[in-house]
């Protein structure tokens, strides 16, 4: 809920009621489940995604995209360029003397489809390329590092409960109080100073590792209060009560019992925070404080071309474009998959 | 209600004590000498032992902490200015006391805040109402076309392309600067009219979409079909039934939003170039400014808590089951 | 005063005209899946005063038929064909206006859950007087009035002060009190109460129904009673229709189906349903199998994947053939089993289970 | 004395004449690129002035006139404005407005720069050498106020230079008065001592004693940080705020980091001042406008922006090419030579073969940082530690950068292989911004590509120099400016180069450790005639470049606008900003 770019998973969680509607299915009369009796669930989820043909047609772009990302230097070698080398500054022509493309349009030719970067005059199209790859990979792993976070303790907090649930209330009260942008500058420093030490060459996985820990950090509050909500009335329901008669350990009810109940709210939110953590990565970029050079990334592309408005608005449209597609996509496929779980809440 | 309130405030004043603590954590946990960019370009080892003596920054932290702490309530005198309680210390970057630059570039953040927030609330819940209102109708499939695109912006694409299409390329609108509403009214909207729009546009789409979600899910819930089985006409079930039970959402996303806004959008002020909060929050940040960096974050910090409080209270007026205590 | 459910014409009745007469009722919904054929040639009446019960699964069209009675289904989605006659008028292709104008005042409903069915932000006394003031245009206070008189009338202490409660306030039962309240502010002359006592303890339940029969009897009101529990219906009903797959496959007086039902389902129904008087010892038998799908219905009669009997069938038309209800008037039941058969398997093998 | 004048007046003539060449040259080197700007480069030349030149009123600005409010857009506010506060180039140009010191810098219409006497009757006098000075203060000179402007108050305002509330301003002065441990030997006047060392005659006449020679310090003294404070005034560290006027403006409003507002100082006698034009009856500044900002008013030149200049908000990069191309901009641009040079200082203490440091120098690519950096609006190649700006500056060229500004991997990769130290790695530390991100870049590729391997080593802005100011910082590359204080070569070469000041945080950031350089600075320091003075700081330049001591990358240039409603607006090549004295309202 803050400005779309600040903290990760999107505020939703403190939304009165959004958690019962993932658990009342079974009591309702929805004639239209009628016809998948004995289908398992996620058969029947799947059936139902097919169907939704936004959702097709979005994990189709969403699929391409990741697919441009993993075959990337394949393209690259096709395409001719790669997205290290300065060819602004190898041949002289392309560049003027403050470093702008010479042609027209950012340098778009037949050589450079996109055209050029201004400065190190290095081909867009090939950057563009290979930042699909810093964002999805800092995206996926930051999801799935607040996941195991959101569901570690959300589970503790909802089936523990007591000074434990008291406890993780607390931590997610303070953290959700931080002025998330803030605090995201402030301890991308401080992580990487954790990470390496000061006289050590920075490797190269680790600003990767550092953006991902820095909104991991601010980014799990959200799943984890859906899933305390929900272990907490799982807690009371009878199966549980049933295991822990026949003296299940409660490392057994929470993997056993427990965790298999909240696969459909984990895969929903972490679909919907992906392309939150997408946009909170550019942003930090955009700040310069994210992902730094040589690494190709998003939002330093899009920080860069805002310096060049006036002069030539097409440094900042194919990344701005890009990111809008990519997010959209990302957007629509998990309001699908978030649809296909859960058809009630109805688009 | 009294009770509620005191226990969150007390809440409220643990978390900022929190806040600030961490802050100040953070702060000293990056290896950085403020004292060093004080010193200038003679900078002897004596003149940044005095420098770091007149900062305080010759204690340990949890120790500057404390006194940065009692400051608030005893006050305090810094390079000769004085500051009286409650004083949130002094920058001896900017050599003012925090408390004033905090309240000097408030206006500019509540302004771009409330411009568009109030565009955003008008807009975003009439078009999602409508949305909901024509559930799969075309009003509801464009609504919620343009809600799903413009939801996907970042201010940090859409605010550039807006400053290229509105000022730079077409000279249509002024760029942005923030002029004092006291100053000069028609100024004051002029130059807060780009980000109004980005950020409206942005936020209605946000808005839009909850609305609708939430409106969606209410006439859906049981006692809106009594409402019906009653004989309530369309109109009283949408607006008295199914609105009401939606409008504790989105108060309360609302006020929390609120809160977040009116803390300091960075990306929305580093993009438009504004100086509200938010920019003044990097730039403390880059100038390592601690005590301003604490001011601007426990202002922030204070936001928030304040309207969760507001949204809790608000919450409590709306649904008669959630009782204060 | 018995309530007749017949196909064709309709029976004299003590009360003369039925008030509510349904013929040839089909609700199809269309969904992603496919088209759900949620109530299929249902006909039925309901007269004056009397009772009705309607039995069967989840998603045998009960409550989709009562819905249809109302008009609250989604008409985006729904296709309805037949008639729904309402004291002569008919429902069917009625406009919204209309219909508002009957909902609440001719005939109300009472909902399964009242905790959900009652809008939380609303108190009690608003929600009851506001039917009031919509069908009869009385003032505020005068609505006010008349949710403490109908707060009395079912018996919530002190109403006077608890009409500005909240319904999280309510216990269960006071809350189905309330809704009942609410139902018959404006004398309506049919109540279908869906599920009414499901929600609520075995105790609450039977002074519920007590409450229900006493304003029906001061009110002159006819009920359609929706319940998948028999035990309810033989309380409350003077009639019974059981549903299967959208269709009605047995109706009668209670008396006739309870003591010698004739279609397999019932059958089934019976068994599954403890009896204090049974013998402990015999095992309950829910009947076997899931409800079918409604969009792809089995060929033949719907019932059949579950059926016991089917081999006995001569012929085996179950598989081919729909069978219809039969006779038109009087105890019916909708099975390729001859009377005889039906007896015979009933008084041998379901009786002694029955206890 | 007049003898000494003239010889330091004729060297600098030949300085001037010398620099003009190079920047010849220089420009020349860089023609083939596309869109090198054409224009012949101005460079200025140092003189020092006569009794004569000493006397007011300022030489008039063609078609001046007076009145109106000048309007001054920046990003920063003036970090100080307490006069012994002040060291930043920035803050200097608008103490011009309010505050004298007793000597100054005169512009003179061709752009090259004199000393004359400010709030003496000329630039001092000595007679050993440089040790004893003396001033004589002219008649007229008033505070704000309408109080005489005394030797006492100039003895005072020197003392309080030592005061511990003063920590940024220079402490040149008072380290020749008491030594390295200057505030250990006197606390300042606030406890009623004083200072033997500055000595009042009489109302009119300052007489100061160093313990050592120091023949340039009459231009020491020119600096803001020796501009006056009167006692009565004195408000300690608030004094930083609103400081009270010597000059021909006072300040009657002060917001920071929004504005600051200047009107006339009716005490203020134009007959004392040789150096000021006062023309606008008012000054409004304002701050945090950035230089893309300031660039796109400028461009736009509509309502208040007509009447309004920088002083130091430079063309910002990515609209260099569209400002150099509009000829309607043209008469509103203003370009030159600041007193900058930026240096890749190499850590001598970790490179130490010379072979390894001469592949460094030739393989560095100037021409593709420059470019990132704004192309030949960045700077003029650079290939001596003096900038063209300072007394004595002579071209030396001896690893052909003005030739191959994009670096020579193949000569660099013999001297690697020659010194068997191919494959050598270096330890770049940059500013992890986005701009010194991509310069990193190529300097990774060139540096690469001449047989180095290369670790770039991103720090924090905030702790940058922090770092590379450690002694044993682990670094062996990283990039640094600097400027002389005053344009002679002892500001410009003692504290990047001198062995003695190598400490944590010291301009030494090379390491050079080269007795013959240390011995060299001594004895070029005590030279009281100038022109042999500026040939031995030049041939001490020579000494540092022919051991490869550091890569001199550029002498920073300045591309400037402002508004078309004013004229008179200047380049002030000794601070690299534009120039308020001469400002009026057309």
């Amino acid at each position: 809920m803050t400005t779309p770019t600040g903290a990760t998973t999107d505020g939703d969680t403190s939304r009165p009621g959004s958690t019962s509607d993932l658990a009342d299915n079974a009591t309702t009369d929805a004639p239209a489940d009628a016809g998948f009796r004995g289908l398992s669930p996620g058969q029947l989820m799947w059936r139902r995604f097919l169907r939704d043909r936004t959702g097709v047609v979005s994990a189709c772009v969403v699929l391409f995209f990741v697919a441009v990302a993993i075959l990337a230097p394949l393209i690259s070698m096709l395409y001719g360029k790669n997205p290290e080398t300065h060819y602004g500054q190898e041949d002289v022509s392309l560049l003027t003397d403050s470093g702008l493309p010479t042609g027209p349009n950012g340098g778009m030719s037949g050589d450079f489809w996109f055209g050029l970067e201004p400065g190190l005059g290095r081909d867009v199209l090939t950057l563009l390329i290979y930042g699909i790859r810093t964002s999805l990979i800092i995206a996926v792993a930051t999801s799935l590092l607040t996941t195991v976070i959101g569901v570690a303790l959300g589970i503790a907090a909802g089936y523990l409960g007591g000074k434990t649930d008291y406890l993780i209330g607390r931590v997610i009260d303070v953290l959700m109080s931080f002025p998330s942008q803030i605090f995201l500058i402030a301890t991308m420093p401080v992580v990487t100073g954790l990470l390496v030490a000061q006289d050590e060459n920075p490797p190269g996985w680790l600003p990767f590792v550092a953006v991902t820990l820095v909104l991991s950090l601010l980014g799990w509050m959200g799943l984890a209060r859906i899933l305390r909500g929900i272990s907490l009335s799982l807690r009371e329901r009878e199966f549980i009560e049933a295991a822990k008669v026949t003296g299940a350990s409660p490392m057994r009810i929470i993997f056993k019992e427990i965790l298999p109940n909240l696969w459909t709210p984990i895969l929903v939110q972490s679909t919907l925070a992906l392309p939150a953590f997408v946009t909170a990565e550019a942003g930090l970029s955009y700040l310069g404080v994210g992902v730094s050079e040589p690494t190709p990334d998003w939002g330093r592309m899009i920080a860069d071309g805002a310096n060049f408005l006036r002069t030539d608005v097409t440094f900042l449209l194919f990344p701005g474009l890009a990111m809008v597609v990519f997010v959209l996509a990302f957007n629509l496929l998990g309001d699908s998959v978030r649809d296909a779980f859960d058809p009630k809440t109805g688009r | 209600m009294l009770r509620f309130l005191v226990r969150r405030t007390l809440g409220a004043l643990v978390i900022l004590l929190i806040v600030s603590m961490v802050t100040y954590a953070l702060f000293f946990a990056i290896p950085a000498d403020p004292a060093r960019l004080y010193c200038g370009k003679t900078c002897t080892p004596e003149n940044l032992a005095l420098i770091r003596h007149d900062m305080g920054f010759d204690h340990a932290w949890p120790v500057q902490y404390w006194n940065w702490l009692s400051t608030i309530f005893t006050g305090g005198t810094f390079n000769g200015v004085h500051c009286g309680a409650p004083c949130f210390g002094y920058s001896f970057d900017k050599k003012e006391l925090v408390g004033g630059i905090l309240l000097d570039r408030f206006p500019t953040t509540l302004s771009l805040t409330v411009g568009s927030a109030v565009v955003f609330l008008i807009f975003g819940i009439g078009t999602g109402m409508l949305a909901a209102h024509k559930q799969g109708k075309p009003a509801d499939k464009i609504a919620s076309g343009f809600s799903l695109l413009a939801s996907s912006m970042q201010i940090y694409v859409a605010g550039p392309l807006a400053l290229w299409a509105l000022c730079y390329s077409t000279d249509l609108l002024a760029l942005p600067t923030y002029v004092p509403i006291t100053e000069d009214p028609l100024g004051w909207a002029g130059g807060l009219l780009v980000p109004w729009i980005v950020l409206s546009l942005i936020w209605t789409a946000n808005y839009t979409r909850m609305t609708r979600s939430s409106m969606v899910e209410q006439l859906s819930e049981d006692y809106v079909r009594t409402a019906r089985a009653k004989g309530m006409s369309g109109t009283s079930v949408f607006m008295r039934y199914a609105w009401r039970g939606a409008m504790g959402t989105i108060v309360t996303v609302f006020g929390i939003d609120l809160g977040v806004l009116l803390g300091g959008a960075i990306i929305t002020e580093t993009t438009f170039s504004l100086h509200g909060l938010g920019e003044l929050a990097i730039h403390s940040f880059r100038d390592s400014d601690l005590s301003l960096l604490v001011g601007v974050t426990v202002v922030a910090a204070t936001l928030i808590v304040f309207f969760n409080i507001i949204v809790d209270a608000a919450y409590a007026l709306i649904d008669p089951r959630i009782r204060l205590a | 005063m018995t309530t007749q459910a017949k196909p064709e014409e309709v029976s004299a009745g003590s009360g003369g005209t039925p008030f509510l007469s349904v013929r040839d009722l089909s609700v199809r919904f269309s969904t992603e899946d496919g088209v759900v054929r949620a109530v299929d040639s249902l006909s039925f009446d309901v007269a004056p005063g009397s009772t009705l019960g309607i039995v069967g699964e989840s998603g045998s069209g009960k409550s989709v038929t009562n819905l249809a009675v109302l008009g609250l289904h989604n008409p985006d989605r729904t296709e309805i064909s037949g008639s729904i006659k309402l004291d002569g008028q008919e429902l069917v292709g009625a406009s919204n206006r209309e219909l508002e104008k009957l909902r609440g005042r001719k005939m109300s409903m009472i909902f399964q859950d009242p905790l959900t069915a009652l809008s939380p932000f609303h108190t009690i006394g608003k929600q009851i007087g506001e039917t009031f003031r919509k069908h009869t245009g009385a003032s505020k206070k005068e609505a006010r009035d008349r949710a403490i008189e109908m707060l009395t009338k079912v018996g919530i202490p002190q109403p006077t002060s608890r009409v500005d409660d909240y319904p999280h306030q309510f216990s269960g039962g006071m809350r189905q009190r309330a809704m009942i309240a609410m139902s018959l502010v404006c004398d309506p002359k049919l109540v279908i109460a869906d599920e009414p006592t499901t929600a609520l303890d075995v105790t609450v339940q039977a002074q519920i129904l007590d409450l229900l029969k006493d304003l029906q009897q001061e009110m002159g009101t006819a009920i359609i009673l929706i319940t998948h529990d028999l035990g309810v219906v033989a309380r409350t009903a003077q009639d019974i229709m059981v549903m299967y797959a959208g269709r009605a496959v047995e109706r009668g007086t209670v008396r006739e189906v309870l003591k010698a039902p004739q279609h397999p389902y019932t059958w089934g129904l019976l068994s599954s349903m403890p009896s204090l008087t049974g013998d402990v010892d015999v095992p309950l038998r829910p009947v076997r199998g899931t409800p079918p799908s409604l969009i792809n219905l089995p060929s033949g009669c719907p019932f059949n994947p579950r059926c016991d009997f089917r081999e006995q069938v001569v012929g085996g038309g179950c598989t081919t053939e729909r069978p219809p209800l039969s006779p038109a008037t009087g105890h019916a039941a909708a099975c390729h089993l001859t009377p005889a058969q039906r007896q015979d398997i009933f008084i041998d093998q379901i009786k002694p289970r029955l206890g | 004395m007049s003898s000494r004048r003239t010889r330091l007046a004729a060297a600098i003539l030949v300085a001037g004449a010398l620099t003009v060449t190079t920047a010849c040259s220089s420009g020349h080197s860089n023609g083939d690129s596309a869109n090198a700007s054409k224009a012949p480069v101005k460079t200025t030349a140092i003189s020092v002035g006569t009794a004569e030149d000493s006397k007011g009123p300022a030489a008039p600005e063609p078609g001046a006139k007076k009145g109106g409010t000048v309007n001054m857009i920046d990003r920063d506010d003036f970090s100080h404005l307490d006069p012994a506060q002040v060291y930043l180039n920035y803050n200097s140009e608008a103490s011009l407005l309010f505050t004298r010191q007793l000597t100054g810098y005169k512009l003179l219409p061709d752009g090259s720069q004199k000393l004359v006497g400010d709030l003496a009757t000329d630039t001092g006098t000595t007679t050993d050498g440089g040790k004893t000075w003396k001033f004589t203060l002219k008649d007229g000179v008033k505070w704000q106020d309408g109080a005489p402007i005394t030797s006492a108050d100039v003895k005072y305002s020197i003392e309080r230079t030592y005061a511990s509330f003063i920590k940024s301003g220079p402490t040149y002065v008072q380290t020749w008065i008491s030594g390295a441990d200057y505030r250990g030997a006197y606390e300042g006047p606030y406890g009623g001592k004083h200072l033997d060392a500055v000595q009042t005659p009489d109302d009119k006449t300052v007489v100061i004693t160093f313990q050592d020679v120091h023949p340039d310090a009459n231009f020491t003294l020119a600096m803001t940080g020796y501009g006056v404070v009167p006692q009565a005034h004195d408000t300690k560290e608030e004094y930083d705020k609103k400081p009270f006027s010597s000059g021909p403006y006072q300040i009657t409003e002060h917001v920071t980091d929004r504005s600051l507002d200047l009107e006339r100082n009716p005490n203020w006698d134009p007959a004392t001042d040789p150096i000021r034009n006062a023309y606008p009856d008012k000054w409004h500044m304002s701050f945090g406008v950035q230089a893309q900002q300031s660039t796109e008013r400028f461009m736009a030149d509509n309502g208040d922006d007509k009447n309004t200049f920088t002083f130091h908000n430079t063309v910002y990069p990515s609209y260099l090419d569209q400002v150099k191309a509009d000829e309607k901009l043209k008469s509103r641009t203003l370009e030159g030579l600041t007193p900058y040079v930026d240096f890749y200082y190499i850590n001598n203490d970790r490179i130490k073969d010379q072979k390894v440091r001469e592949a460094l120098v030739r393989a560095f690519p100037h021409q593709q940082t420059r470019q990132l950096q704004g192309g030949t609006s960045y700077g003029d190649y650079a290939t001596s530690a003096m900038s063209p700006t300072v007394l004595g500056y002579e071209s030396y060229d001896p690893y052909g950068i003005l030739k191959k500004p994009q670096g020579d991997p193949e000569a660099a990769k013999k001297l690697l292989t020659d010194a068997n130290a191919v494959g050598t790695t270096i330890v770049y530390a940059y500013n992890n911004t986005p701009l010194q991100q991509k310069v990193t870049e190529a300097i990774r590729d060139a540096l690469e590509k001449a047989g180095f391997k290369f670790v770039a080593k991103p720090l924090d802005a905030k702790t940058y120099y922090d770092a590379i100011g450690l002694v044993n910082n682990e670094f062996d590359l990283y990039w640094g400016g600097w400027g002389a204080d005053w344009p002679t070569g002892y500001t410009s070469i003692q504290p990047v180069w001198d062995s003695r000041v190598i400490a944590d945080g010291a301009p030494n950031y090379a390491h050079v450790k080269d007795p013959a350089v240390d011995s060299a600075i001594d004895a070029a320091a005590k030279i009281a005639d100038p022109v042999a003075q500026g040939k031995a700081w030049a041939a001490i330049d020579k000494q540092l470049q022919d051991k490869a001591y550091s890569i001199p990358d550029v002498y920073q240039r300045s591309l400037s606008l402002y508004g078309s409603g004013l004229g008179g607006v200047k380049f002030d090549s000794l601070f690299g900003l534009q120039y308020p004295l001469n400002i009026y309202v057309k």
